[in-house]
């Protein structure tokens, strides 16, 4: 069966006043269809980058320097923008945000930009649409779902737009949706809601779901795959059930040792992520490492596999 | 935004004008208005169209057409003729004046004019005590002009005063019938009639047609009591459409939207327009005076030597044959030289710097304050004027003389010039006919009992000249006047009170198609009623 | 809605009488003499004295300031001093025109100065950008009169396209006064030739006066793109698949234009002083050569008159300003 | 300060408008020892007036027959002495009267911003001109009655900017460990608060000078002989179109000013507005 997304090798860099920023530098995702992908990161080590790649919605300067994104057989790199918008934006790709009071626009109605999506990229008619869009709320346990349409974004609270915002992503049905730390933003209690929530949806809408997060609780609560990702590269990635059991890139045990459940006492993980446009040589972490060795500080690592089954770019394991 | 929109939408959106420029005096195209009766003139308009309120050069447009006056300034030089009035007798003490009326004269709403309608207008004057009333106010009371018969006017005179016949042509006989419906709380009308028409003239103010100082029409009188046999083809209609700015009054007449500017056109215009195949400018002698008044009453003005010093500063011939392109004649005397009572062999002062600076030294001899910084007001809004100072400003510079011109305008001058203390130490200003009478200029610029008003703001006192001049204001007969202002004038040139530049030319452009224009020097040449327009 | 635009209309009252205070003070303290003015050239000293006791300009300051209150709240602003005309009546006369001039070049402004900035944000610090934001500050830096000579050179002289100057051709008849705005009074009265002559006279003084604004707006409007274009939902619209026009000239635009509003509030009062040059010298008969002249003449009641009605204009068009804010902005709307 | 200049540097338009400023400043400072003709600024020459630019007159002369050249030259110092003054004027009063209402708040915060909202309702240009009749027209006139209304500008900049500071965290914290109030105010919150204002009076500066010269063409600004710009403009109408020489170079004297000015002050809004230094 072809994966519902394909990410491989993607390299992007960027143009900037200081010079070029190679944000990615070789990133792979692969999420199965009607499964939920975590891809997990610290801030700056180019998560959001990475969708706006698959949204074909690059920074101005950016320039895509390798790789592929395959999407339903299709290598979306290739598609121009107009096909982007016309035949994968929202109808076959949803999208939910981070922040959604950021997200929505404060000065229209929510019916109104929900249904300028589906004007474009549903079937039907614009009361078949509304009558969806009912339909999805009524789903998302937002209350008044015909008034909501009619009311602004700052009149509803954080979990409630959040649920509308999943509502958006699934108006057009979709087969695949990215969801960027939709949760962050959000109390504990509606974050676990929301998860379930999203759970429930991927079986019930028969998505695929790619979920951008720095937290390895929600992962743990939520996916079925794992990818983590470090300063541009994906360092680690397999089923979530394997790596967590026994986490084999040393980037992901840091991370995991710095999750409030696990950790004995707090522990961060000293230093920052390389600026991407000084990047050291050999490996990335290496400054950062626990367990650096001479070698790493030469040579790039390949790719490996570790016990768990999990591939792994560190020496340990190449 | 990886998205690029509208690159090419930014092109030569704002480009085109601007370039424009400089290379736009090229060949002009006319835009003459096909109306071959409609006479458009660019003059400008008085503030309101009451003749008995306002008394000033744009005024004249509206008196002499959609009024009438007893008698009337006529030709070049000007004579006074019988008007409205057919005769008039003065009694040897010259106090009883009589009018005699042609008969037949109707208003433009067909009432017939009478003896009792000429005295109305008359009480008007005197009752609103505005502009035209001033020759009058001291002379007459509003209850000794009375209608002897339906025909004949009489003025009973307080005092005799040689200007009163003079002065006569300056009031417009109006319509009682059609003010006094429209009066509120006895106004005499005056604020109906700043915007209406109630005359007898050639031409009938059209009140719909006007916005005040913007325009204003006039249409035809057929039934005017002139009658229109000496211009058989008279323009119909008139349109007064003033321009505020000299550059569009030019630009309006190269393209044939006017007829006619003002009577203010700048010399350094006059080139072009004559090169012009659709206008050309007329030339006029006036007589209105170009002055420089000192405050006599200030140091060091106060000093002769120190006057004659300016006097002999100023470069009359350069200003007038440099600057004004020789568009005016040297007047050395207080009077326009085209008037009588002139003393022909009175010489007046030069341009000569040396003459000027050994009477510098004599007024710092004398203890004169010459080394302080002078002020010269002028009329900002008045090109001339501003040109004359500076001129004055480079010269006096070259003798050790710091004068600062300042900006000012005519109500801020005239209210500064009621007293001594507030009148600045020079400004500039002209004086226009109001009536053609040495009276005019002499008579009411050097005699110290008009010390506050503006005409006498060199606050000028000789005894001598007032007696002569108070004479001849008392006497009647011109041959016996005459020798007082003769006499009067050597005196105050003498003295020096101020520096008498020039006597004007009147420019007035005009388009090719206007014929038969008749010139005065009183109304500058704003009747109409000769005029045809040539197809 | 109504509660938010009688609350304004009331919180302006106040400005206006301190603005009147002010004005009234500063005029009066001029040292000009209507009374000598208005005897004219040949007026006698009597005279004078006696127009000044007539008038009430002997009496003291104080005493003027709360006659003149008392019949401005009834809208009577007193006379001229030298047109013998009641202030209202001009003012009501030549408004219409101003207005006429003021809406057309503005209309000008915002028509070409929204896109413009658009575009300019759009391309930003790229050379259509660089482009736009040089001839947009040339706009604002020409000197009106100027520009307004060199636009009758060009276009009523050597082309012979446009009028040179008033605001209906010499010879044609004016329709019935109604409005006041010939423009309407021609469409009312069934003239389409007046009101067509008189769109094209329109022409060369509109764009004059609509030049500084077409420069701010240009301005306001790029800058409130920029800042759109960094929200977030920018990138969420795009990411929904909205089409690229309706995203940036409806979604994008109407997030921008809040600071654009107020400074089009804040160019109304600039252009009625603007008016002041363009009318002059296009003999448009409005407002502002009618101030000009009452300020040459000293006419105090006109130049009272005048920085009233400018104020209240003023303070109107920003009372709307704050309505269209809210109109564009619910969140504005329910802070009242 | 070298950062600006940095990102300065990469802003085409800008740049232009930097040039344009000091090459302005240059003129306005050397411009005697700079013009040909320095003594032009109040000499006058009859036998050479009107005359058509040419190599010893480049841009001609006017209508007292002074180099044209000279007096556009000599005109940069009074048009940069009336801006610098009328806008440092209306700074000293409107930054401390923005500051105080900005961080005192109640009534009298209320009663400023209501007077700077009358003020800002006077049409400027009307009370230049009663200004004027009231002093006589001069440049002093002018310069005050500009100053008068121009004032609130920036005391609405910092106001808004005051209210804006005084709620952020770093001033409560300040106020928490006992900082005095003018040590608040003076140290902390007015420099933050300087960029608007920076940028509002380097745009100011031009708009001064361009209000000035309309001033000067109506007779109320400079007076004869100043070799003003606007003056010239105004003096010059009566010889339009012939002599275009005449309105063209003090006209486009008066264009490049303002837009130096206008294009500096809008790129250092760009570089200091940090909701658009974002995108960079």
């Amino acid at each position: 069966m072809i994966p519902a997304l394909k990410v491989d090798g993607l390299k992007i860099s960027i143009r900037t006043d200081e010079g070029i920023a190679r944000v990615l530098d070789d990133v792979s995702v692969t999420l199965e269809s009607g499964r939920i992908v975590g891809v997990v990161g610290e801030s700056g080590c180019g998560k959001s980058t990475l969708i706006r790649a698959i949204m074909g919605i690059l920074p101005r300067g950016a320039s895509v320097d390798g790789g592929k994104i395959w999407f339903e057989g299709e290598n979306l790199l290739v598609f121009s923008e107009k096909e982007l918008n016309q035949r994968v934006r929202a109808s076959r790709i949803g999208f939910i945000p981070q922040d959604p009071l950021q997200a929505l626009n404060p000065v229209f109605k929510i019916g109104t930009q929900l249904l300028e999506a589906m004007r474009w990229h549903a079937p039907g008619s614009r009361r078949d649409h509304i009558a969806r869009l009912v339909m999805l709320l009524g789903r998302m346990q937002v209350p008044d779902p015909a008034g909501a349409l009619e009311r602004y974004p700052h009149q509803f609270s954080g979990g409630q737009r959040q649920r509308l915002l999943i509502a958006a992503a699934l108006a057009c049905a979709p087969g695949l949706v990215i969801a960027d730390e939709p949760t962050t933003a959000l109390d504990v209690t509606t974050q676990h809601q929301i998860l379930l929530l999203l759970r429930e949806l991927v079986a019930e809408f028969g998505i695929s779901l790619l979920f951008v997060t720095h937290d390895f609780g929600v992962v743990a609560e939520l996916c079925d795959d794992l990818c983590v990702i470090y300063a541009g590269q994906t360092v680690e990635a397999g089923t979530v059930q394997s790596i967590l059991e026994a986490p084999s890139h040393p980037y992901t045990r840091a991370l995991l040792a710095c999750h409030p459940d696990r950790a004995d006492s707090f522990v961060g993980i000293p230093g920052i992520v390389p600026s991407p446009l000084a990047r050291p040589a050999g490996c990335l972490f290496a400054p950062r490492c626990g367990d650096v060795r001479p070698l790493c500080r030469e040579a790039t690592p390949a790719q490996g596999r570790a016990r768990s089954g999990a591939a792994v770019r560190c020496v340990q394991y190449s | 935004m990886s998205r690029v929109l509208g690159r090419r939408q930014v092109g030569g959106l704002a480009a085109g004008a601007l370039v424009a420029g400089p290379l736009a005096i090229g060949s002009v195209r006319t835009v003459r208005a096909a109306d071959a009766s409609t006479f458009i003139t660019a003059a400008g308009l008085p503030i309101n169209l009451d003749p008995h309120q306002v008394y000033d050069v744009p005024m004249q447009g509206i008196m002499l057409n959609a009024y009438d006056n007893l008698y009337r300034y006529q030709n070049d030089p000007p004579q006074i003729v019988p008007w409205l009035a057919a005769s008039h007798t003065v009694s040897d003490d010259g106090l009883t004046w009589e009018f005699k009326l042609k008969p037949g004269v109707k208003f433009h709403d067909g009432s017939p004019m009478t003896a009792e309608d000429v005295v109305y207008s008359f009480r008007r004057v005197l009752a609103l005590a505005l502009a035209p009333a001033g020759a009058f106010l001291k002379i007459l009371k509003p209850e000794n002009v009375t209608a002897v018969d339906p025909q004949t006017v009489r003025f009973k005179l307080d005092a005799a005063y040689a200007p009163f016949f003079a002065a006569i042509p300056s009031i417009s006989i109006v319509n009682p019938r059609a003010i006094e419906p429209n009066a509120k709380n006895s106004d005499w009308g005056k604020s109906w009639l700043a915007s209406n028409g109630a005359g007898s003239g050639a031409y009938k103010i059209i009140p719909t047609g006007y916005r005040p100082l913007e325009y204003l029409d006039m249409e035809i009188n057929e039934g005017h009591f002139m009658g229109w046999g000496d211009n058989p083809k008279p323009v119909k209609k008139i349109a007064y459409r003033p321009a505020k700015e000299s550059s569009t009054r030019l630009l309006a007449l190269l393209n044939g939207s006017v007829d006619c500017t003002d009577g203010n056109m700048p010399a350094d215009q006059v080139e072009q327009i004559n090169a012009s195949k659709i206008a050309f400018v007329q030339k006029d002698s006036v007589m209105k005076t170009f002055v420089i008044r000192m405050n006599n009453t200030k140091p060091p003005f106060d000093n002769i030597n120190a006057r004659k010093c300016f006097a002999h500063a100023f470069n009359y011939m350069g200003f007038i044959n440099d600057i004004l392109g020789g568009y005016a004649t040297r007047d050395p005397y207080p009077m326009p030289d085209n008037l009588w009572g002139i003393p022909k062999d009175a010489k007046g002062y030069d341009y000569d710097l040396k003459k000027a600076k050994e009477y510098y030294a004599k007024a710092v001899a004398e203890g004169a304050p010459m080394k302080r910084a002078f002020e010269i007001h002028v009329q900002s809004e008045n090109e001339q004027s501003v040109q004359g100072a500076q001129l004055f400003q480079a010269d006096l510079a070259q003798i050790g003389i710091t004068l600062k011109v300042v900006g000012s305008i005519w109500s801020t001058l005239t209210a500064a010039a009621a007293k001594p203390e507030t009148t600045p130490d020079m400004w500039v200003h002209w004086v226009s006919t109001y009536f053609v009478d040495p009276e005019n200029w002499v008579g009411q610029m050097y005699d110290s009992q008009f010390h506050g008003t503006w005409k006498a703001s060199a606050y000028y006192k000789n005894p001598e000249v007032d007696a002569l001049l108070r004479k001849a204001r008392a006497t009647v007969k011109q041959e016996e006047r005459e020798p007082l202002y003769q006499d009067a004038i050597r005196k105050i040139m003498a003295d020096s009170p101020d520096i008498w530049i020039y006597n004007s030319m009147q420019l007035q452009g005009f388009n090719k198609r206007v014929k038969g224009r008749r010139f005065c020097t009183v109304g500058q040449g704003a009747e109409v009623r000769w005029i045809t327009l040539a197809s | 809605m109504l509660r938010f635009i009688l609350r304004r209309c009331i919180l302006v009252l106040p400005s206006l009488a301190g603005l009147l205070l002010i004005t009234f003070l500063l005029i009066h303290s001029v040292p000009s003499d209507p009374a000598v003015a208005m005897a004219g050239d040949a007026g006698t000293p009597e005279q004078i004295a006696r127009l000044r006791a007539q008038y009430g300009l002997d009496r003291p300051i104080w005493e003027q300031f709360f006659v003149y209150v008392g019949k401005a709240v009834t809208f009577d602003f007193g006379e001229s001093v030298f047109s013998r005309r009641p202030v209202a009546t001009d003012i009501l006369q030549r408004l219409p025109a101003t207005l006429e001039l003021t809406f057309a070049s503005l209309m000008i402004s915002i028509l070409l100065g929204v896109p413009l900035g658009v575009v300019s944000a759009l391309n930003h610090n790229t050379w259509p950008d660089y482009i736009l934001r040089v001839f947009s500050v040339l706009g604002i830096a020409v000197a009106a009169f100027w520009f307004a000579i060199m636009l009758q050179l060009f276009f009523a002289m050597d082309l012979g396209w446009l009028p040179l100057r008033g605001d209906l051709t010499s010879t044609m008849a004016r329709p019935p006064r109604v409005t006041g705005f010939l423009s309407l009074d021609a469409l009312l009265a069934g003239r389409w030739d007046v009101y067509l002559d008189h769109l094209r006279h329109l022409v060369l003084p509109a764009v004059t006066l609509s030049l500084g604004g077409l420069a701010t707006i240009v301005r306001f409007t790029r800058a409130g793109v920029l800042d759109t274009l960094q929200q977030d939902f920018v990138f969420y619209e795009r990411a929904m698949g909205y089409r690229w026009l309706r995203l940036v000239w409806v979604f994008i635009l109407r997030n921008s234009v809040t600071a654009t509003v107020t400074q089009i509030g804040l160019l109304f009062g600039g252009l009625i002083a603007g008016a002041v040059v363009v009318e002059a010298i296009f003999d448009w008969p409005g407002i502002g050569s009618y101030t000009v002249q009452a300020i040459l003449t000293g006419d105090k009641q006109v130049m009272l008159a005048v920085t009233l009605l400018v104020g209240t204009v003023y303070a109107v068009v920003n009372i709307l300003v704050d309505v269209v804010h809210g109109l564009l902005d619910p969140r504005l709307m329910e802070q009242g | 300060m070298s950062a600006i200049l940095a990102k300065l540097s990469r802003d085409v338009p800008a740049m232009l408008g930097l040039v344009i400023v000091v090459f302005v400043l240059i003129l306005a400072v050397f411009g005697p020892l700079i013009a040909p003709y320095p003594g032009d600024a109040s000499a006058s020459h009859l036998l050479r007036r009107l005359k058509p630019p040419s190599e010893a007159y480049p841009f001609g002369t006017d209508n007292l027959g002074r180099d044209i050249f000279s007096r556009v030259i000599l005109g940069a110092r009074g048009a940069l002495t009336i801006a610098l003054t009328v806008v440092g004027v209306a700074m000293l009063v409107g930054v401390p009267l923005g500051l105080l209402a900005g961080y005192r708040g109640g009534w009298l915060s209320e009663a400023i911003m209501r007077i700077t909202d009358v003020v800002l309702a006077i049409p400027q240009l009307v009370l230049a001109l009663a200004l004027a009749q009231l002093m006589s027209p001069s440049i002093e006139s002018a310069m005050l009655a500009l100053s008068l209304t121009y004032w609130p500008f920036f005391t609405r900049i910092v106001y808004a900017e005051t209210r804006r500071l005084s709620s952020a965290v770093f001033v409560d914290a300040l106020r928490g460990v006992g900082a005095s109030t003018p040590r608040i105010v003076f140290l902390h919150i007015l420099p933050n608060a300087l960029s608007p204002v920076i940028v509002r009076a380097t745009i100011g500066l031009g708009f001064t000078i361009l209000v000035a010269a309309v001033l000067g063409f109506l007779g109320m600004g400079a007076t004869p002989p100043a070799p003003d710009w606007g003056l010239a403009i105004a003096e010059s109408r009566t010889y339009l179109p012939r002599a275009w020489w005449y309105a063209t170079f003090p006209g486009l004297a008066i264009l490049i000013t303002v837009m130096g000015f206008n294009l500096l002050g809008d790129g250092l809004r760009d570089i200091v507005d940090p909701r658009i230094r974002r995108s960079r």
